[in-house]
């Protein structure tokens, strides 16, 4: 077609507000695909600590975990971590052809289980930590 | 349709382990949280307490097992979404390339650090 | 075949003797508030509301359409009117240059997929009474505007023939025979929603693998394989060959089980579900030689 | 230029089998169509295909019944050349991996349909016409044949010989939807033209808005005779907003029509006290015309459908697709008002005159499916008849036109020494284009050599000369003000109802319509995808058409078939066993009949009351 009008990706984008359910969850696990992909990078960067000596690695850790934003992130790890678990076996469901039919609902409850498990796990991620 | 085809073609290896390694992770990411988390709290953990439980070789062999499954998934989630924007060529080669040896490092950093978390350096 | 719908073209039905004492109607209607058929009413545009759609408009050769703009379009309601009508009206009224595909107005030769409301839909199976006003038309998503409501769709059919979409076997009886191929009526019945694909390509516009990807065969050219794979007629070899094209990098695999193929069908193809399958069914011929 | 062996127009069903069959035959074949090929009309046929498969029945029981349903006015050869290659084709289609529905032994299932004395309508679903269409498409793709889709065909490139049996058609001249661009497509070996149907010459059809008669209309002009045109079928129950076709399965399971008094019309009026609802196609077809005309119509429209009394269960269970286009269509649940319906056009028995191997009188110029007349159908088309025509006279022409020898044909084509011409009827107007500018009409004129490369580039500098007039005129009328006046008429006068003064009417406005045309202009300054210029096109073809039909249903004063008319409501068998046939005649149209052909292989049909 040497004259026709590609609407391009941002034309794509502005229809966010059009999106389905499939769609966001396919969004919403991918972007948490990500983060955990990162995290684990950071984690293990993290945990390296441990080759200098002991106490490098005890201080490391206790000493990230005594900061009030890293228990805050934490908690969003754990958003993340539980909705790409909750969605993870919606998918694998799907692909094993199991209750197709649901698979709206499904994602709405992985939402929900997941913001209910998150609220449920503050007190306990949050235990000792001071502004 | 003379072709023979012994294993499988690449798409469907990857597809298949990408759910097995989920189903696996799904497992043992929940044990991992609620170890380290619930059970222990992280603010709690020490060299002496990670190395208790890393001396336990079922425990050992399930964090390395847990880190390959967990870079293999998490890499080659990212490589598909690459491919699913309709990444290709040489691009997609190079992708490939970085993100291969960023898991091996990866594996292979992981490992040491578990090693030296046992104490078996 | 109990469950389809067989709708024959003429059918000489026996006589039934009750008929003739049924009721009228009428009566029960006025029950209901009866306003579907007041004979008062004797021109559509005097049940007095006007539709107000928006319609795309592009144009490469046009000036000041050159650059894609909505029109506003104010069209008489009728009942039963559907977007199609709506925007024939609007063509044949007040702007002929008004362009977009369309034929049978009957859902079946698939001319006229549109974005309407942010979803895509036949425009002759679209009630204008289910939408919420102003309505917006737009061209497919993800596909290339050629004017107006018209897009590119080569890549579409591209994709459709890549699947080799032709049945194969190659020893069928001989037609002079009159021998037909058996097929049982479980596995006609298993193909039967696939076969029903009109090529709309609703799906395929719907699909974001699809749009990220332009070598993604697409929900439509998969379902289009799925009915030969899934059909007893052709031999072993020719399902596997099937699989094989599946199977590819771009094939099956990039499906990301978004669901708005299945959604968007305006022939309710499950769509996901077949593409599923079929990765099932390549996984499962395939450890079978591992 | 283009250059093929063999050029295919139109790539519904019929275009579609033709095309393979030039193929198998050798040619190198092109498709050339307007709509892409799975767009086309075919697609819509539900109900199925006609053919003698099984033990116990008998392609001669079929050819029988054809007969009769025509009303004696099918031509005997083509009625038996249907019955006898249906069979064998519809199996074709099976082994091509049609999807047809099936038996508990794994056969294909077969059922009955109106005017069959044996249940052997092949079908396939519910959407047998979808499945045939897909499935001769796929072969299409392959065989590799080459398809122009969304290239509209404007003419035929056709020398100029005075007599038309003595033309030579080269090739078409087409025009590239997309781009504009108009080209001409070189036919070595010949044309065949399958572009369908002419429904779109009335206001309300069951016929796509791509069925528009541009095959009979272009065909007409070069000179081939038109056959039987007046013969068009009219289906009682379609929704009147879109003409979607409710299947007679609803009536069938006991539906019923009321007039908008709540009146059982069919039995309260007395138009059928025996079979009221069920009785034929035109007989209700013109009940509910009466009720609309005599102010009991809902809306001066249409009458009602009710199935509600039939429960839902029972309604769930046998027409749950009813319930979808009635909701789909027309916005109404079926399960709680009752569905509005009026008759529609539905079918065009008449076309493009051929033979049995699809010719025309011109040479290289072949016409198969819904745009041809090898006169199968007659008077009146048997329901399931249509699919098996497209296959069996589509492949028959495509041989032909690739050079396969398919034997003599009895059926004789042409204005020739065994017509008879049209003396008695006066007519209201002078049809054709007679007195009018003509540069816009597309007959071969003067100074066409006889080369065939020369009358194509001729063909092609007309076309466009004619195109960019079109495109050039600023103001005027625009093409779907005078198709709509045209498509009232028909309906109004030349429907299920035919008087002489309503055809007369019809005639008089179809010229008005001609006239109006000469100052018609295209809108649309684009050349990307104008639709606006290819429907005024389709409008000249329209009013050809329309003319055609009109003119046909004057003449023919006795009720045949689909054909009635109110002057003389009895079959004429003494007058009229012989077919209406209408050549252009280079602007002035030319009536003259032609003697239908009752001696089959071994046995005679003799005219029997048709009666069920
Ligand atoms: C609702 C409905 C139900 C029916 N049910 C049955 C049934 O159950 N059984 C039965 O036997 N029959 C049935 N019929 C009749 C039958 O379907 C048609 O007669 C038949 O399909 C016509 O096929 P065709 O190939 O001649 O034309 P079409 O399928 O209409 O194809 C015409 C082709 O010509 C092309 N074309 C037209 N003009 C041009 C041009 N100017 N340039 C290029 N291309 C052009 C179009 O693009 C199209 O491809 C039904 C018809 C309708 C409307
Ligand atoms: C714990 C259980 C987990 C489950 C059930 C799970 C499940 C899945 C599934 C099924 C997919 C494939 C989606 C598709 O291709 O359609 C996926 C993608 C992905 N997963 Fe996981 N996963 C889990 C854990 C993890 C972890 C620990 C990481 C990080 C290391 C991770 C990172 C990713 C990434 C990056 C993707 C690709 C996302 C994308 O499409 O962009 N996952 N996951
Ligand atoms: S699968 Fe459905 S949406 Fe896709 S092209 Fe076919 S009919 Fe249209
Ligand atoms: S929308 Fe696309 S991702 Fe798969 S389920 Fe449908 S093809
Ligand atoms: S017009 Fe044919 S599908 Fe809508």
């Amino acid at each position: 077609m040497s004259q026709s009008y590609n609407r391009g990706l941002i034309e794509d984008f502005g229809r966010w507000k059009e999106f389905s359910a499939g769609m966001w969850a396919w969004i919403f696990h991918k972007f948490t695909g990500w983060m955990l992909i990162g995290y684990l990078f950071t984690h293990i960067a993290v945990l390296s600590s441990a080759i200098t000596g002991p106490e490098a690695y005890t201080n490391t850790i206790q000493g990230l975990e005594s900061l009030f934003i890293i228990r805050v992130l934490e908690v969003g790890l754990l958003a993340v971590a539980v909705f790409h678990i909750l969605n993870g076996l919606r998918l694998l469901m799907v692909d094993l052809g199991v209750g197709l039919e649901a698979q709206d609902k499904s994602f709405y409850a992985s939402l929900v289980l997941t913001a209910i498990i998150t609220i449920a796990s503050v007190p306990t991620f949050m235990d000792g930590v001071t502004l | 349709m003379a072709e023979r085809y012994s294993s499988f073609a690449p798409g469907g290896t990857t597809w298949l382990l990408q759910r097995i390694t989920a189903a696996f992770l799904v497992i043992v990411l929940a044990f991992h949280f609620f170890l380290l988390h619930f059970v222990n709290h992280a603010a709690d953990v020490t060299f002496a307490g990670t190395q208790a439980r890393m001396e336990n070789v079922g425990y050992f062999l399930t964090m390395v097992l847990f880190l390959i499954a967990g870079t293999f998934h998490g890499v080659n989630g990212v490589y598909n979404a690459l491919v699913n924007q309709g990444l290709k060529g040489t691009q997609k080669k190079v992708v490939l390339a970085v993100l291969v040896i960023a898991s091996v490092a990866l594996i292979v950093q992981g490992i040491y650090v578990a090693l030296v978390m046992a104490g078996w350096t | 075949m109990s469950t389809q719908q067989q709708q024959p073209e003429t059918q000489e039905a026996p006589e039934d003797p009750e008929m003739k004492g049924a009721e009228s109607p009428v009566d029960e209607k006025e029950k209901e508030g009866g306003d579907i058929d007041q004979q008062t009413t004797p021109e559509p545009e005097l049940e007095g509301e006007t539709v107000h759609i928006k319609v795309f408009r592009y144009d490469p050769e046009v000036e000041g359409k050159q650059e894609p703009r909505f029109d506003d379009f104010h069209v008489p309601f009728k009942k039963g009117m559907t977007v199609l009508d709506a925007v024939m009206y609007a063509r044949d009224t007040y702007d002929s240059s008004l362009t977009f595909r369309h034929s049978c107005r009957q859902a079946v030769c698939g001319s006229d997929a549109f974005f309407v409301n942010g979803k895509q839909r036949l425009g002759c199976k679209t009630q204008i009474a289910d939408l919420e006003q102003p309505i917006r038309i737009e061209p497919l998503p993800h596909q290339e505007v050629v004017k107006d409501l018209v897009v590119d769709m080569d890549h579409f059919y591209d994709q459709m023939h890549t699947v080799e979409p032709y049945f194969q076997n190659e020893d069928t009886p001989d037609a002079s025979d009159l021998e037909e191929q058996r097929q049982s009526r479980e596995n006609r019945e298993k193909v039967k929603m696939s076969t029903r694909c009109i090529w709309c390509g609703a799906c395929m516009s719907s699909c974001n693998i699809a749009a990220g990807d332009n070598e993604y065969l697409g929900p439509a050219a998969i379902n289009k394989a799925y009915k030969f794979a899934m059909d007893d007629r052709e031999p072993e070899d020719v399902k596997e060959h099937r699989l094989r094209i599946l199977e590819q990098e771009h094939g099956v695999w990039r499906c990301q089980t978004q669901f708005s193929c299945t959604e968007v069908c305006p022939k309710d193809i499950p769509l996901t579900e077949h593409i599923q399958e079929l990765k099932r069914e390549a996984v499962k011929k395939n450890l079978k030689f591992w | 230029m283009y250059e093929h062996d063999v050029i295919v127009v139109g790539a519904g069903g019929a275009g579609l089998r033709a095309a393979v069959a030039a193929d198998e035959a050798g040619a190198d074949v092109a498709l050339v169509s307007k709509l892409h090929p799975v767009r086309s009309h075919t697609g819509a046929a539900e109900g199925g295909i006609n053919a003698a498969l099984q033990e116990g029945d008998d392609w001669e029981l079929h050819a029988y019944d054809t007969m009769k349903g025509s009303d004696y006015l099918g031509d005997a050869p083509a009625v038996e050349t249907l019955a006898q290659d249906a069979p064998e084709d519809t199996m074709r289609l099976e082994h091509w991996g049609m999807p047809f529905s099936r038996e508990e032994d794994g056969t294909v299932s077969q059922r009955p349909f109106g005017g069959l004395s044996y249940p052997r309508t092949t079908y396939a679903g519910a959407e047998t016409g979808h499945h045939l269409l897909h499935t001769m498409y796929e072969q299409v793709v392959k065989r590799g044949i080459e398809v122009y889709d969304e290239w509209y065909v404007m003419d035929l490139a056709v020398t100029d010989e005075d007599d038309p049996n003595d033309r030579e058609c080269h090739g078409v001249v087409a025009y590239d939807v997309q781009s504009g661009k108009i080209e001409g497509f070189k036919a070595n070996r010949g044309v065949v033209l399958a572009a369908g149907g002419p429904g779109q010459a009335f206001d309300h059809t069951t016929n796509a808005v791509s069925c528009t008669g541009d095959g009979h209309a272009m065909a007409y002009r070069a000179g081939v005779p038109l056959e039987d045109m007046e013969f068009i079928q009219f289906h009682p129950t379609s929704l009147p907003s879109t003409g979607v076709l409710i299947s007679e399965g609803v009536r069938g399971e006991g539906g019923i029509l009321y007039n908008n008094e709540g009146e059982r019309f069919m039995f309260e009026y007395g138009y059928a006290n025996n079979s009221g609802e069920l009785a034929s196609r035109d007989v209700v077809a013109r009940a509910e015309l009466t009720e609309v005309n005599e102010g009991r119509g809902v809306k001066d429209e249409y009458v009602h459908l009710d199935m509600r009394h039939l429960g839902e269960e029972r309604i769930m269970d046998r027409l749950e697709n009813i319930l979808h286009l009635a909701e789909d269509f027309e916005g109404v649940d079926g399960l709680i008002e009752p569905m509005p319906v009026k008759p529609g056009q539905h079918y065009a028995m008449g076309g493009i005159e051929t033979d049995e191997n699809g010719q025309t009188c011109i040479d290289g110029l072949y016409a198969a499916g819904e745009c041809a007349c090898v006169s199968v159908h007659g008077g009146n088309r048997l329901g399931g008849n249509a699919l098996p025509e497209l296959i069996v006279f589509g492949k028959r022409a495509g041989y032909q036109a690739a050079g396969k020898d398919l034997g003599e044909p009895e059926i004789q084509t042409g204005y020739g020494d065994d017509v008879e011409d049209e003396t008695e009827t006066e007519l209201p107007v002078q049809p054709g284009a007679a007195g009018l500018d003509t540069s816009d009409s597309v007959a071969a004129d003067g100074g066409v050599t006889a080369d065939a490369e020369g009358v194509l580039e001729q063909t092609v500098e007309r076309t466009r000369q004619r195109v960019d007039r079109l495109m050039d005129k600023d103001d005027g009328v625009q093409h779907s003000e005078i198709r709509q006046k045209l498509q009232n008429a028909m309906t109004d006068y030349v429907n299920v109802f035919r008087t002489e003064d309503g055809i007369k009417k019809a005639l008089r406005i179809i010229r008005e319509c001609r006239e109006e045309y000469q100052d018609v202009y295209v809108d649309d300054p684009s050349r990307t995808f104008n639709t606006d210029l290819q429907q005024t096109i389709e409008t000249r073809n329209l009013i050809d058409v329309a003319e055609t039909i009109a003119l046909g249903a004057l003449v023919r004063n006795e009720f045949r078939g689909a054909h009635w008319r109110q002057e003389n409501q009895v079959r004429d068998d003494e007058n009229w066993l012989k077919h209406t046939l209408i050549s252009w005649d280079d602007g002035e149209p030319k009536i003259f009949y032609r003697p239908v052909i009752l001696e089959g292989e071994d046995k005679t049909y003799e005219p029997k009351e048709r009666s069920y």
